[in-house]
């Protein structure tokens, strides 16, 4: 290809004739060139404020390649910083989280207040008079910052658009994740522990697999033969989303998809949550004030999406948040949140946090299979016949529809009905429709 | 009890320990994984938890909590037995074709007497290494301690309950399709 | 050196003065070319036919650093396929060997006949409706293939020259691998397990070591001092080589060569095998059989050689053929197969088995110091001031000749009669003579 | 016999043998090779096999054959002590200088009950993890399991057979001029 | 003595230490170095030398010599002390936060005969596998052999004497911020 | 950046105004080019005299990341190769260090002798016939050596300056390391053991470290707290430091520089060693020899300091000589050797030998902490954003002078008085603005 830093990628990316070529995957150049134009312009998800609640308290988290710290400052002003000290570049932070009044640098002490502002500089006075200005070396900051229903979304460019106006009409999507269950805004909150763990793959292999892939049921047959769901049978409980419409929504120009679901109009509440009693309850209960409280939109309900670029909500149970960290092009690093109803009762809790380990991550019987395949997807990509071969996204091509209207709720977004075809790749092509955009625009006034 | 037949009921203690675990060994790496299972008791308790990166005077913050947090395993035999049952059906494809993997047991402690009664229960203390190699030239390493508490049932020692300490924070494998 | 995608090689291969840079070996650039140039456009070995004897039977193998399948088909043709699912990119078989009617992909499940054909589609007609051609979506096929006395061969180019006509000459040669041993066409065969290894140094040092270096004794002597031969002394029996002239073939403008061996005129049959009588007794009678069938051509014997690129037969014993993939500018992944006349009495092929085994690959006593040997002369040659010192490859410079004859026996190729000399370098001189022209040629037109 | 003595008989029997595989492994990393030699019965057989990818209902396929196939190693003692010989010459390039190599030994599980008579042969099995450094920065590490037959000559335990299974398909080191 | 009774003091010693050594595993990993520090006696002597790469047949060259030439370890109990203090401090960057360090011990060899009296000292070998991970993915792997003389203090062991064997040449982790 | 073969290094490194570009640490492109710009051309350490005593004794040693045989031929003369053969490259020589007569190359045996000269050829009549010029196939040597009391320099370009010349006015503070602790020119050897260790971090970090870093006391915080010093507290003996002026030395145009100290006009000798009479006896009575042989020179003494590019001297106890070897972009083998004065008794060795092992290395309570300041400053400055941020060396900018003089002595170097201020980053602005000039000159004659 073309010198990925400068050249165009015309013939890479063709979503209209639904082809994209594997170069996008296993170049250097390319890759290179996403973390310039990707990940230090685009909106990245870097906690959940749940994870910081008081002031000084601090997580250390990561934006593309880079370790930054989250933190609350003596105000409960949050901050995301570069972690990097600004004299010599030492990790200023080298723990995972906690609460400070400063970070103090190991190399030669410079510290920082956790507002960033550069607060302790040894020997200033007779080391350096009047010469150092302290307020042009404090920790790096993002451009900016926004706390959305608890998470924390940054960019490093100032020339970004608004969260609000970068998230566009997938904001109701992604409520389906960070609202309570019983429809009130809000009100979830992540429970201990971040899943971290490496795939030997390009951060492009989960993030479309999380756009949209209703395809890959094959991935998880043996999960299917062996039940892990909260009934006791196969993966997940499916009636509600048997009686459902099955949504692929994409915004192509925003570059955010999500698989959704719709309830038949006047549809009743499906049983679920069989094996438990008190779990079953609770979600009845949440569903009838959801009704109440969203109308019609109760019937909409949520899978597997992403936010572009590397952010996977997943808005049903095991409810999750998943961000892909690209580590080369070869290797990517995931950090998982489980969220839940922050006021939901122990023994809710305590079942859904049972379902989220034995179905996600590296220790979840469903996404397992997954790593596997992302493995080998990717090593099998890489060499010079195989890149001379797109991958095929033609499913569903030309099947979307705007304007998506059902007895009176009228959905945002272009969206694929795969109620019959159960499938389609409508979603990816939008993700690698803004890929494209992303990597051609020089600068955010060329969007 | 004289003190050399006290020391040497500890030391037969601890080499029926020790072929319970290399058995165990064994059974996994062979693929014997069912009758892997049966050395679990019914209410088995294995737990792995998370690690963070905190300074040495909040250790206690090190461990993410069983029964509380998102742990890497947290769980009983019924889970156990339903990822036996997976691998088992030769279409789990992180484990198909089957890994090689060699489960290397050390520094074997029991740290219990020997129990008078014949039921009875026991702590143990070991270490693993954990080599796995896969398809062509795939290989992970994973090193780490593991609690075992043991109970004597029907006369044999069954596993009642395992934390395993897993000696990485970031977990540097793609998945966990193997026990420890 | 100039970039290495488009540059001209010019004095970095200078075979006319016998001097060759180190870049060649060491540099990124030059090895990603040669994925170009040369692993996607010239003939590669890939298997035996004895390997899959049966309809179904498939054999994962390599091309250059690329995993394919080698299949025979249910009307038991012959198939070579990137092991590589179209949809993406998976790897659609990740088994060494067996006997299968379909390839299934574990991602999504497309499957593929062992025609390559793509046969099985999931929601075929409901997800894709018309739109999926799957005529244009099967497994990718290399362009040619030829099993040559069970051999089978391939390239991806399809403007590459017929087999026959790339091997030329050297086909003399090869057959003295590919023949049994009392003269009869074909009638070999691989006996059970590949030797797979890695190695620590560009593909082109154990590459040009066997198309003909004569010179590394020193290599080799403590198998010498230890002996190991089958007559348990030395690392051969040397008798009939001691006879004999000693002739280094090279095919310059092909690229191929072999160390021979030419029995002089009428000289009897050399005992051998002293050790083993039934194996004594069983190349004797073989001998006097290929005697009665060759006649003059009865005298030529062969040793090590080189088919271009990275093929490596040994004509004697242990007659083995390796082959050199490339695993990026500094590693090789050897596979290694042994080949004995399918006929012979099981005590014979049991006794070249274990002659194979202490002989040959990471566990022979000899071949164990040539790793070594290339693993330390390859590093040695990575550095800024290595790399302005070329090769010498002056040995025997001037002394080929063409149209050689003896007693009527006439033998193709540029020939050096080393028998005076004990060794020259000129096979290796003819390698690389090609390999520049495989690299500066931008199609086969050019050649 | 009564059952503790019978245990005790097993245990001791354990240690007699863990104390020759430590006393090989000392022997193999001091490099005094052809005492290492004389561990072995003249009629030694030892073995590793090549090991294959194949689903998880053909494994009878995974290794090559005893005696059949081409394998790792396939040999008796005089080829052991031609290697050991080769060695010493001091002019064995990829043993000069001499590798730096750790037997890690672990697992030993004595499958057999102690014999009655003098002569007699026991089935025993064990892990090696082996790390080798040399040169400068060179470094393998090969992880996997023995089966070895001993059988009691003179009254001192020999290696009568050893099969090796590595854990690995394509042999991740450049070559194999060391022993398992 | 009889002979079984021989064995048997001879296995319970070897119990007795293994134990030691393992619960020394133990102290180190669970970083309770003061209580590690007890295990040596005052006047001990903790010594690793550096390897060179030499032609076989002068190996007496390979290794730096104790007490004249610059070493990796050459010291006694106060400088260990030092190094505990220095890690306990919070502010020894290197370690901190606490690094996750497992102990594997192996080929445990007693090559001394049971003491009559209550003092006395004994020869053991072990060998050893260290594995560090430290803050995200850091990860170094050390294996190697050691030579302990233990010494019977007040009716328990302690270690007089250690000798560490680093399978390197070329030290390839960045600092030794733990110990063997 | 631009690209780093060609293009200038404006912008990076502005040392007039105190800021580095973290480029220079972390680029592949700018680590090719030192080794090109650098390390082929500059004067580089490669060992002690006393490491070779005797004809025919040789140490492999390494320039850039290239192996090197150090060698004493049978005349005595010593000679530096690089450590590859000229036929195919192998390295001749894989053992450490040693005596012979010859190096025999393993792989096909060409030898040569102690001076270079390729003195063994196998065959070579029979197969090379008149044909090799053995006088253009000896072993690469460099272009010059000199050896400075003891101290042996090397440098592949012959067109760079004499080293005395290179070395310029640093000499006088060199010598406080090779010189006699009692005056006496030379007489200091190694003693046995060369630390060797791998860093994961850029050359450059220690290099500008030991250059002239006082200000990074809080990297060792810990030790200070436990006490490792010759007198049983903290890191060193601090009287004598403390009643002495601070002097950041440096030599801008040569790279070279030093961190010194001045006693006071008619200062006593400072009592130090107090836990060893010996030894404080020894130093006590060298102070006093030196005084009478250096008249006011004796009032300076020394600390660590950088010899451009890569060689770091440690003037004071522990006397140590250490060389950052690159080994790619982001990784450093360190050579570390000890210095006693030749004919200190032994006791006194014995104390220092001590004091080396618990203070320097990776075994040394004090630099084990350097070692992950280096380690991880380096990794949080890899990252698209951190790139960004320059590296800040503004501390003490424009207060050095020249023609420095105090009560009469005159001390060479541009001298920033730092006994008031701590600290200053003088020295380290000298590295780069040396470095700055070797990389963008094209030749010696450039600079
Ligand atoms: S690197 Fe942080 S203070 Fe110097
Ligand atoms: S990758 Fe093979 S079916 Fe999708
Ligand atoms: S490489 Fe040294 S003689 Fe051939
Ligand atoms: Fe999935
Ligand atoms: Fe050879
Ligand atoms: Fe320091």
């Amino acid at each position: 290809m073309a010198d990925g830093r400068s050249g165009s990628l015309n013939g890479l990316v063709d979503v209209d004739n639904g082809v994209v070529s594997r170069e996008i995957f296993v170049s250097e150049e390319i890759y290179r060139r996403e973390q310039e134009r990707i990940f230090a312009r685009a909106w990245l998800f870097v906690g959940h404020e749940s994870q910081i609640p008081r002031p000084g308290d601090y997580l250390v988290s990561s934006m593309g390649e880079e370790s930054v710290i989250l933190c609350r400052d003596r105000e409960g002003g949050l901050h995301v910083f570069l972690n990097s000290c600004r004299h010599r570049g030492m990790k200023v932070c080298r723990y995972d989280e906690g609460n400070t009044r400063e970070f103090t640098c190991p190399y030669h002490g410079w510290s920082y207040a956790t507002d960033g502002a550069l607060v302790g500089v040894p020997y200033a006075k007779d080391a350096y008079g009047e010469q150092l200005d302290r307020s042009r070396w404090g920790l790096v900051e993002v451009a900016q910052m926004v706390s959305y229903k608890g998470a924390i979304w940054v960019t490093w460019d100032r020339s970004a658009p608004p969260f609000l106006e970068y998230l566009g009409g997938y904001k109701l999507y992604l409520d389906l994740l960070l609202d309570a269950w019983d429809g009130r805004e809000g009100g979830t909150e992540v429970i201990g522990g971040i899943h971290k763990w490496l795939i030997p793959c390009n951060w492009k292999f989960p993030a479309e697999n999380f756009s949209g892939d209703r395809y890959h049921g094959v991935s998880h047959r043996s999960v299917d033969m062996v039940g892990i769901g909260p009934s006791g049978k196969g993966r997940r409980d499916m009636q509600e989303r048997n009686e459902a419409r099955w949504l692929d929504v994409s915004f192509p120009e925003l570059g955010h998809s999500m698989i959704a679901f719709l309830r038949k109009h006047d549809s009743p509440i499906a049983p679920a949550y069989q094996d438990a009693p008190a779990v079953a309850d609770y979600f009845r209960r949440c569903e009838e004030d959801r009704k109440r409280r969203r109308g019609e939109y109760w019937r909409l309900f949520g899978g597997p999406g992403t936010v572009f670029p590397n952010t996977s909500p997943l808005a049903r149970q095991p409810r999750t948040l998943a961000v892909w960290h690209p580590r080369g092009p070869h290797q990517t690093e995931v950090w998982r949140i489980y969220l839940v109803d922050a006021d939901a009762p122990p023994e809710v809790k305590d079942f859904l946090r049972h379902y989220y380990i034995r179905y996600s991550g590296p220790s979840g019987l469903t996404e397992q299979d997954d790593m596997e395949n992302w493995n080998y997807a990717h090593k099998a990509s890489r060499g010079t016949i195989a890149r001379r071969f797109p991958y095929n996204y033609e499913m569903g091509l030309g099947r979307a529809t705007r304007g998506f209207e059902d007895h009176g709720l009228r959905l945002p977004g272009a969206i694929t009905d795969v109620t019959a075809a159960n499938a389609s790749e409508h979603n990816q092509r939008g993700f690698y429709r803004r890929w494209r955009q992303f990597m051609d625009a020089s600068s955010w006034s060329d969007f | 009890m004289s003190d050399e037949s006290a020391e040497l009921a500890r030391l037969l203690l601890k080499h029926e320990i020790e072929e319970l675990l290399y058995r165990e060994a064994e059974l996994l790496d062979e693929r014997r994984y069912e009758e892997w299972l049966e050395l679990f008791t019914e209410d088995v308790r294995y737990w792995m938890p998370m690690r963070r990166n905190v300074p040495r005077d909040e250790l206690e913050r090190e461990f993410t909590r069983e029964g509380t947090d998102v742990n890497w395993f947290d769980e009983g035999k019924e889970t156990l037995a339903r990822r036996v049952k997976q691998i088992l059906t030769g279409v789990h494809w992180a484990e198909e074709p089957a890994s090689r993997i060699c489960h290397m047991v050390c520094n074997v402690q029991v740290l219990t007497a020997p129990p008078a009664g014949p039921s009875a229960e026991i702590a143990v203390k070991s270490r693993f290494l954990i080599y796995r190699n896969r398809v062509e030239t795939e290989t992970d390493l994973l090193v780490g301690k593991r609690e075992d508490l043991l109970r004597r049932v029907d006369g044999s020692w069954k596993i009642a309950r395992r934390k395993i300490v897993l000696d990485q924070s970031v977990l540097l494998v793609k998945n966990l399709t193997f026990f420890f």
